[in-house]
């Protein structure tokens, strides 16, 4: 690590670099505060690799060519903001259904509507699991530091292609264009996972076979394996279906495919939670805050600590529970009007006091209003 | 195969002028009775008449040595029911 | 289960935090990247950088803060600054409390009229940058070659690079005059002030 | 690749039973005498006849009766979104530019709600062949108005006749700046195999629009009769281009041109994109 | 009631009745199954009353007039289903944002993606919440018979002109394509609410004043009360600020109008709940199989309820506590892979069993179905 | 309502004053020198010669640079969501037919995401007067490509030149329907005044398309210096319609036509459908 | 708090429950519409009506059932079939389970030839359609008079007004043709059986 | 008005021959300084050399006995700063 080169870089640029490490090809996006730097990034980066930009007619046009990407092979991304992933949402419910690896990245600002798009905000934070219409499994991650921004991007990716399946990365305005020194990782440091193709006959193969671990093998269009993608329901051979003995199964998929496995998803940062009776519990650029708070008040004698949430979705019920364990009680801080809060509400068991602190008029939350809030809860 | 409209031909009547030998081949056309969905648009367009509906409005091939093998119908039937035994 | 914190609790002391602040057109956000990236360069400290935006994208920044520290930084924005520099008279006004007791305020007093207290570095950047180094737009630089001299925070190399590597064709030399002054007069000014 | 090269001279009636996808039952869910599958086969023998391969082409359709073909044609296939198909070309043609794309769709996919899509990729020019089934309404969710249904027609969404005017498509994406742009009918068949290998060899985008058949709907709305009848009709009212431009417009009213109306060179997208990343990529 | 003409009804022709009944003028949609019904309903009827039918190019653009004819004067509606309702998401947020009283008609189908357009299907349930991006406060109603279907869109209106506020009415296949011979109610029999329109002099005029019950006065367009309406975050006149102390209270506003108000907006039905120790809990065509279930089992002497939820959202967490404080246990059945279940669990307290129920396979759960699954509970 | 007779004779420069929104304080949040400014003042001077009251006038807009003048304006205002703001215009002038409705919207805003809404509301030919302030570029977001970005062009998203092509939005409006179009400059301000006004009295959808300058990012990134300098190319660049006719299409090259482009007599979309209202209204 | 309930639940007595099944477009769905409309208007019994449909709205339905009840009626579809149409072989082998033991099953002979039971009432709806109300497309009326004579459950003047409301101008004579026939054959069948 | 330019006609010189009689009447034009953005456009765009500009880029009135009242200053000023005195 001592050697690696320093540089600057931007939450959006660090999108950008965690993507083409994790062998991002494809981009197709369209502009939108505060997102629009990834956008420009891959427009920069992608030729440079052999990649290709598209700036599509608008975010509908952009998450399809990415999922008619995607189906052909290569590993595709979008960036967007609340207006624009609003407008995706259709599609988005096209790749659950037809389990196509993607990443789009969310870099939130205060909504509804067009709202505030210089201002921060983490208001679509429960919209990344319920917002298409229709039963879907969502994941969805959210890193804090530009370090993990490239991490969490790497790892959206490696989400995606293990589970074929979208993934949402959620960002904020203050993530998103703030900018800090860090060093990348080398080539091979972090393991890429790419999707598993088919190794039957084009003959034996179906399209969304029924494997152990319930994702089936993908072969990008033209390699000789010929099937039909639809989001209408359909069977293991990808034809559409109307038979409740075919759509259960499917269904079932959908869900079980990701819900049983995960463990392998959920990701959690915790400071000085060992002895911490009291926790803040945060996620995204709130979480930066969370640690400063928990540094500042643990200085003065108090046992506080902060879990950032890294996984979003699925809701990481369990190990919150067993991280919180010998807590008395939790502080949940978000940039919203309480979203996450209902789902800790719903994982903790009732001993545990939740208490909330929200801020949603276009500011970040400062260490000391967390300080603050633990007035109430000490 | 039972479901070809060709075992059908019971109004089939020999005698005129065709450019088929039925002797020594089959019948100008392949009509895939399961496939058809009795749309009447070859009988209809067929310029030389060489089909008549059955009970269920399917063609029969009731003149077969009309047939010029003009492609008509095949190209305009929409469930893919008609092939020519000769082109 | 209601405790008192005040008393209790104090800021962080491993953070450097400054503010570059002023209005649209001059330069904030550029300065502060090229001061981030600078140190960077220099050394093993984080830096983090921040800035707030006017509507989308459009319109230039009023502020950006600078974050650095030998530790993880945590809170990426400002809490309580080390350094303001403000540019415009609005921005003296409006961030000036956030300086904390003793920290370091410089002021473009080409600007700026009414001082909030008398302990501040004054210099005319923008008159420097006109008249000295030849275009208005380069009183940012000067204004960071002011801040590496007087905090020390940055060697003139590593500034001098950060500049010239986020510099458009042809300004180089405009850019290394304006190090040149900005040191200069800072060194003059800190002489001055003992 | 230049499929010039590979056309095949003489083809069998049977060669549509080559390209049915295995396992997915015919018949079709499309009702008897459709014009959809008058079209489904043309696309065969062209594809056919271009001596494609079938893991050359890729198809793509949006959702309506027409966007169901490719269930039954044994390529690789996305059956998209409503409207939304062109887009999702876009990123096959676009990630894979060796790829034959052909695009089916609908009256209402293409122009109603997929309307953006559309102009968009003409713009583009990007080498996609478009086949828009247009029979004036939305046969698919059983017979509201499209935005080609005429003025004063009636659908279930304009029972006392549309107030609308109609798109014409082919005005419409020659406009935007597709560089190939033809118009057919379902009676036309013959022709019909001819223009749609014209589009498919074409490089850029093509379009062409083919005339069809919604007697289900549209016809019995109207009082159009049978699909036979709506056969007939077409043949009434389409003009071969060139008789059309002798035609005072007087004399076209209620009649339509057919053929290829428009060709031109014009660079494509992707192959202007690969300069650059061959620019990007070579020098810099 | 007696004399009252019996019709046969279908579920999407009730909308248009009731709507017609609340005083809907405009109607601007996208046909889409299963709810194509209610558009060719309004495109018959609306002219015969002088109102308005257009057919949009899309669901965007069908919100969109919508929106526009009601911040012109007009009662406005639109109807879809899951696919449309995905498409609106951005625009509702923008009726949100603008408290801009509209209703959107969802007849739910199978999803996710176009899915099951002829299966029926509840699981755009936390859709109808969540959908959007940013913060805001939905008000969704549920009718579960044609006889309430035109009461709850009845309703609906009153409650979206009452809370200057879109509001959602789900429906689902079944019910939007099931046939009732019902009475219609008279003129004058149902109170309609209609917006208030300001009275102070236009100099005066805020657009988005801030009055004691939160709701500002809505002129229409061309009557002297000039304004801009806007998707940005705006003050109390319209403008768009980007300052924290004018952002605050705005948000404030849309989610306090509603939450503090929402005893007007929950609505129960109750079967034999006086003595139940268990308790179905469900909605829309569910709610059919569950009183039926109930009777069944009643009769079998078993002290079983029925809780019909009429209100979906704001979520009626304090009622339904009170309706469930005697029981023992519920039954949350649903026809998704579990949706409203965790509101239930997250408002009932822990010592009352939460049971689920899911059917996602395309048919209606059956009334043995739910007798079935009490032999696990009672 | 017959706008005609109201039509002013004289105007006094300071008319421009007397439709600034009361409380919206001005400066604009515009550039210095931003075309955008120009369009505004060209538009009030079109109203106020025009006789119409503020309150017989609704202004529509949906999100960028150019979209933000109904915040200006003392007009009822819809600032609406990216690329609707025709749709919801169609809302409001189908509820309210006897208001005017005044579409103000940018080259992304309006043919980018809001593409189909835009050649819908040409297809209908509903009598709104659609501004289009074209830039070629993104202006709110900072510089991006647009569909009217010309090929090779450079923008953020473009850092190698684009390699798409352009829409010329006139010819797209009046294949999709629009009875007129019309192109002017900000550099043609009086012309403007007199182009929006006919516009205006219209029935029918009117497009008219303003060439603008966003000299902060698309001058700045193709070098095309500050207002000024691009006023001047509009200038150079700007040929009269008539004029335009009589050149080749090589003069023509990098120049483009300015005037009433096309106009025509057609039914207007609410009339046809007040005359369906009356027809099931009176009889049947 | 595992009890088992089979036994001693029973399905519900007071709804006469009716399934109309067939292909596509033997007009199932617009038979049941009928009548429900007939019973709706002879009497003050509710009626519920559904179906199930083929993708998206196109392609008729297979089956429709109707619900009649005294009570309010509160699941839509039916639970345990009281009457079962069935116009082809698919739709007999399809629902005959559905049918409540002793319920009525009326089959079309002209489509049908393998029988689960002797118990039904046979007519060749579709033969008595073509040869003798003149066209195939009034099956289905003939179905339903069958049923109002077997089951008594609707009167022949609500019938006849029902069908007649809804069919389309030039075929009221089929129509009222087809009810004359439907009436006729069922009542010759049921004095047969007895 | 503090703000308007007219108050700042240093540079202002008399002599040559103008249509305007300023001894009875305000200066040509009204310039409102607060709004004006100093883009130059009046200034590049006068066809009589009316304005010069200030320290701070914005137009001031050094030849108003220049102006023509020809209406292109005030038609392109995208600020809305500047209004005819006679116009
Ligand atoms: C977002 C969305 N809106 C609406 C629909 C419903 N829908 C399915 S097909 C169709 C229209 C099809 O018309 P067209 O494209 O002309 O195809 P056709 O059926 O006539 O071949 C509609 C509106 C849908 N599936 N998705
Ligand atoms: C759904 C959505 N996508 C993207 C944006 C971001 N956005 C705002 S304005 C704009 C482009 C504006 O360009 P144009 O219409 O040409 O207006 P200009 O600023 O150039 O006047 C974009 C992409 C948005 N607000 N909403
Ligand atoms: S090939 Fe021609 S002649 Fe022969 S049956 Fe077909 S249509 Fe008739
Ligand atoms: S055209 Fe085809 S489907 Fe139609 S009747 Fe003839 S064989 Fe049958
Ligand atoms: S409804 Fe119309 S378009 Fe659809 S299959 Fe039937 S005839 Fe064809
Ligand atoms: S960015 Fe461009 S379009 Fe926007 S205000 Fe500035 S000059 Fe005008
Ligand atoms: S009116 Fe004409 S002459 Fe007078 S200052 Fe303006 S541009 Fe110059
Ligand atoms: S045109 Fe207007 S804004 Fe520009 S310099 Fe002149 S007065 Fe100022
Ligand atoms: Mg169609
Ligand atoms: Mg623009």
């Amino acid at each position: 690590m001592a050697d690696k080169e320093r540089v600057l870089v931007m939450g959006n640029q660090a999108c950008v670099l965690g993507a083409i490490y994790a062998g991002l090809r494809f981009f197709a996006g369209y502009p939108i505060t505060p997102s629009t730097e990834v956008a420009e990034g891959c427009a920069r980066e992608l030729p440079k690799i052999g990649g290709r930009f598209i700036q599509m007619e608008d975010e509908i046009g952009s998450i399809a060519a990415v999922i008619g990407a995607s189906v052909s092979g290569l590993k595709a991304m979008t960036a967007t903001s609340g207006p624009g992933y609003s407008l995706m949402i259709e599609n988005l419910g096209y790749a659950y259904m037809t389990e196509t690896p993607l990443v789009v990245i969310n870099v939130q600002r205060g909504g509804p509507s067009t709202g505030l798009p210089t201002k921060v905000s983490q208001s679509d934070t429960m919209q990344a699991k319920w917002g298409p219409h229709g039963d879907y499994t969502a994941i969805t991650v959210a890193p804090s530091t530009i370090g993990e921004t490239v991490t969490e991007v790497i790892r959206a990716f490696n989400l995606a292609e293990r589970f074929r399946t979208p993934v949402t990365v959620l960002l904020d305005e203050v993530l998103g264009h703030s900018r800090q020194i860090i060093t990348l990782p080398e080539p091979g440091e972090i393991e890429i996972f790419d999707r598993v193709k088919p190794t039957c006959s084009p003959e034996e193969f179906e399209a969304f076979a029924m494997t152990p671990n319930m994702v089936s093998p993908m072969p990008a269009y033209g390699e000789g394996y010929r099937y039909v993608c639809t989001g209408l329901t359909h069977d293991t051979k990808g034809f559409t279906t109307n038979k409740s003995e075919e759509i259960a199964p499917k269904m079932y998929k959908l869900r079980h495919k990701i819900i049983d496995y995960q463990d392998e998803i959920h990701k959690m940062r915790a400071e000085k939670m060992d002895d911490a009776e009291v926790a803040f519990i945060s996620y995204g650029s709130v979480a930066r805050a969370a640690l400063q708070a928990t540094d500042i008040v643990r200085k003065a004698g108090y046992k506080v600590g902060a879990l950032q949430l890294q996984t979003i979705w699925p809701f990481p019920d369990e190990k919150l529970r067993e991280m919180c364990g010998k807590c008395r009680a939790v502080v949940v801080a978000e940039l919203n009007m309480g979203q996450i809060v209902h789902e800790v509400r719903r994982a903790l068991p009732p001993d545990i006091e939740v208490h909330e602190l929200q801020r949603y008029d276009g500011e970040i939350l400062t260490p000391m209003q967390l300080v603050n809030k633990l007035e109430e809860v000490l | 195969m039972s479901d070809s409209g060709t075992g059908d031909q019971t109004k089939a009547e020999a005698g005129k002028k065709n450019k088929y030998d039925y002797t020594n081949g089959p019948p100008p056309l392949e009509i895939n009775m399961k496939w058809c969905k009795a749309c009447n648009i070859c009988i209809a367009l067929c310029p030389k008449e060489v089909f008549e509906p059955n009970r269920d409005g399917k063609p029969i091939i009731a003149r077969p040595e009309n047939c010029t093998q003009c492609t008509i119908c095949w190209v305009h039937c929409p469930d893919l029911a008609i092939t020519s035994n000769y082109k | 289960m209601a405790v008192s914190l005040k008393g209790k609790v104090a800021i962080p002391e491993d953070r450097f935090e400054m503010r570059l602040s002023g209005s649209g057109g001059q330069g904030m956000i550029l300065a502060s990247v090229i001061f981030a990236e600078a140190i960077g360069k220099t050394d093993k400290r984080n830096v983090v950088q921040t800035q707030s935006y006017g509507p989308e994208a459009r319109g230039g920044a009023s502020k950006s803060d600078v974050v650095i520290s030998e530790n993880e930084i945590y809170y990426p924005k400002a809490i309580k600054l080390d350094l303001l520099l403000t540019m415009t008279q609005e921005s003296l006004d409006k961030y000036y409390a956030d300086l904390k007791e003793g920290g370091t305020l410089i002021v473009d007093t080409s600007l700026v009229t009414e001082f909030p207290t008398d302990k501040y570095f004054g210099l005319p950047f923008t008159e420097l940058a006109k008249k000295e180094a030849g275009h208005v737009m380069v009183a940012n630089v000067i204004a960071l070659a002011a801040i590496a001299e007087l905090t020390g925070s940055v060697t003139r190399e590593a500034l001098t690079d950060a500049v010239l590597s986020r510099a458009p064709k042809g300004t180089e030399e405009k850019n290394k005059k304006a190090i040149e002054i900005g040191f200069a007069e800072a060194a003059k000014l800190k002489a001055k002030k003992g | 690749m230049t499929t010039a090269t590979k056309n095949k001279k003489s083809q069998k009636s049977s060669v549509i039973l080559d390209y049915l996808r295995p396992n997915k039952g015919m018949p079709s869910v499309w009702c008897a005498g459709c014009g959809n599958g008058i079209v489904m086969t043309a696309i065969i023998r062209a594809v056919d006849n271009l001596g494609l391969s079938k893991d050359e082409v890729v198809m793509a359709s949006g959702i309506g009766c027409s966007s169901r073909m490719p269930m039954y044609l044994d390529f690789s296939a996305l059956h998209t979104t409503h409207g939304r198909s062109l887009a999702f070309a876009t990123g096959v043609k676009f990630a894979r530019p060796e790829l034959k794309v052909i695009d089916i769709t609908g009256d209402g996919d293409a122009l109603a709600i997929g309307g953006n899509h559309f102009i968009h990729a003409c713009r583009r020019n990007i080498d996609i062949t478009a086949i828009l089934i247009n029979n004036n309404i939305y046969g698919m969710t059983g017979g509201q108005g499209s935005p080609t249904t005429p003025s004063g027609a009636f659908s279930t969404t304009t029972p006392y006749g549309n107030s609308e005017k109609h798109f014409d498509p082919c005005s419409l994406a020659k406009a935007a700046g597709a560089s190939f742009v033809a118009r057919t009918t379902v009676y036309h068949a013959t022709q019909m195999d001819t223009i749609i290998q014209k589009a498919i060899s074409h490089r850029g985008f093509s379009l062409v629009e083919v005339i069809s058949n919604c007697h289900t709907y549209y016809g019995r709305l109207n009082r159009m009769g049978d699909a036979v009848a709506m056969l007939n009709d077409f043949k009434n009212r389409a003009v071969p281009l060139a008789k059309s431009k002798k035609m005072t417009e007087e004399e076209m009213v209620g009649k339509f041109a057919i053929g290829v109306l428009h060709q031109e060179e014009k660079t494509e997208f992707c192959d202007v994109y690969q300069s650059v990343v061959d620019k990007v990529k070579g020098g810099k």
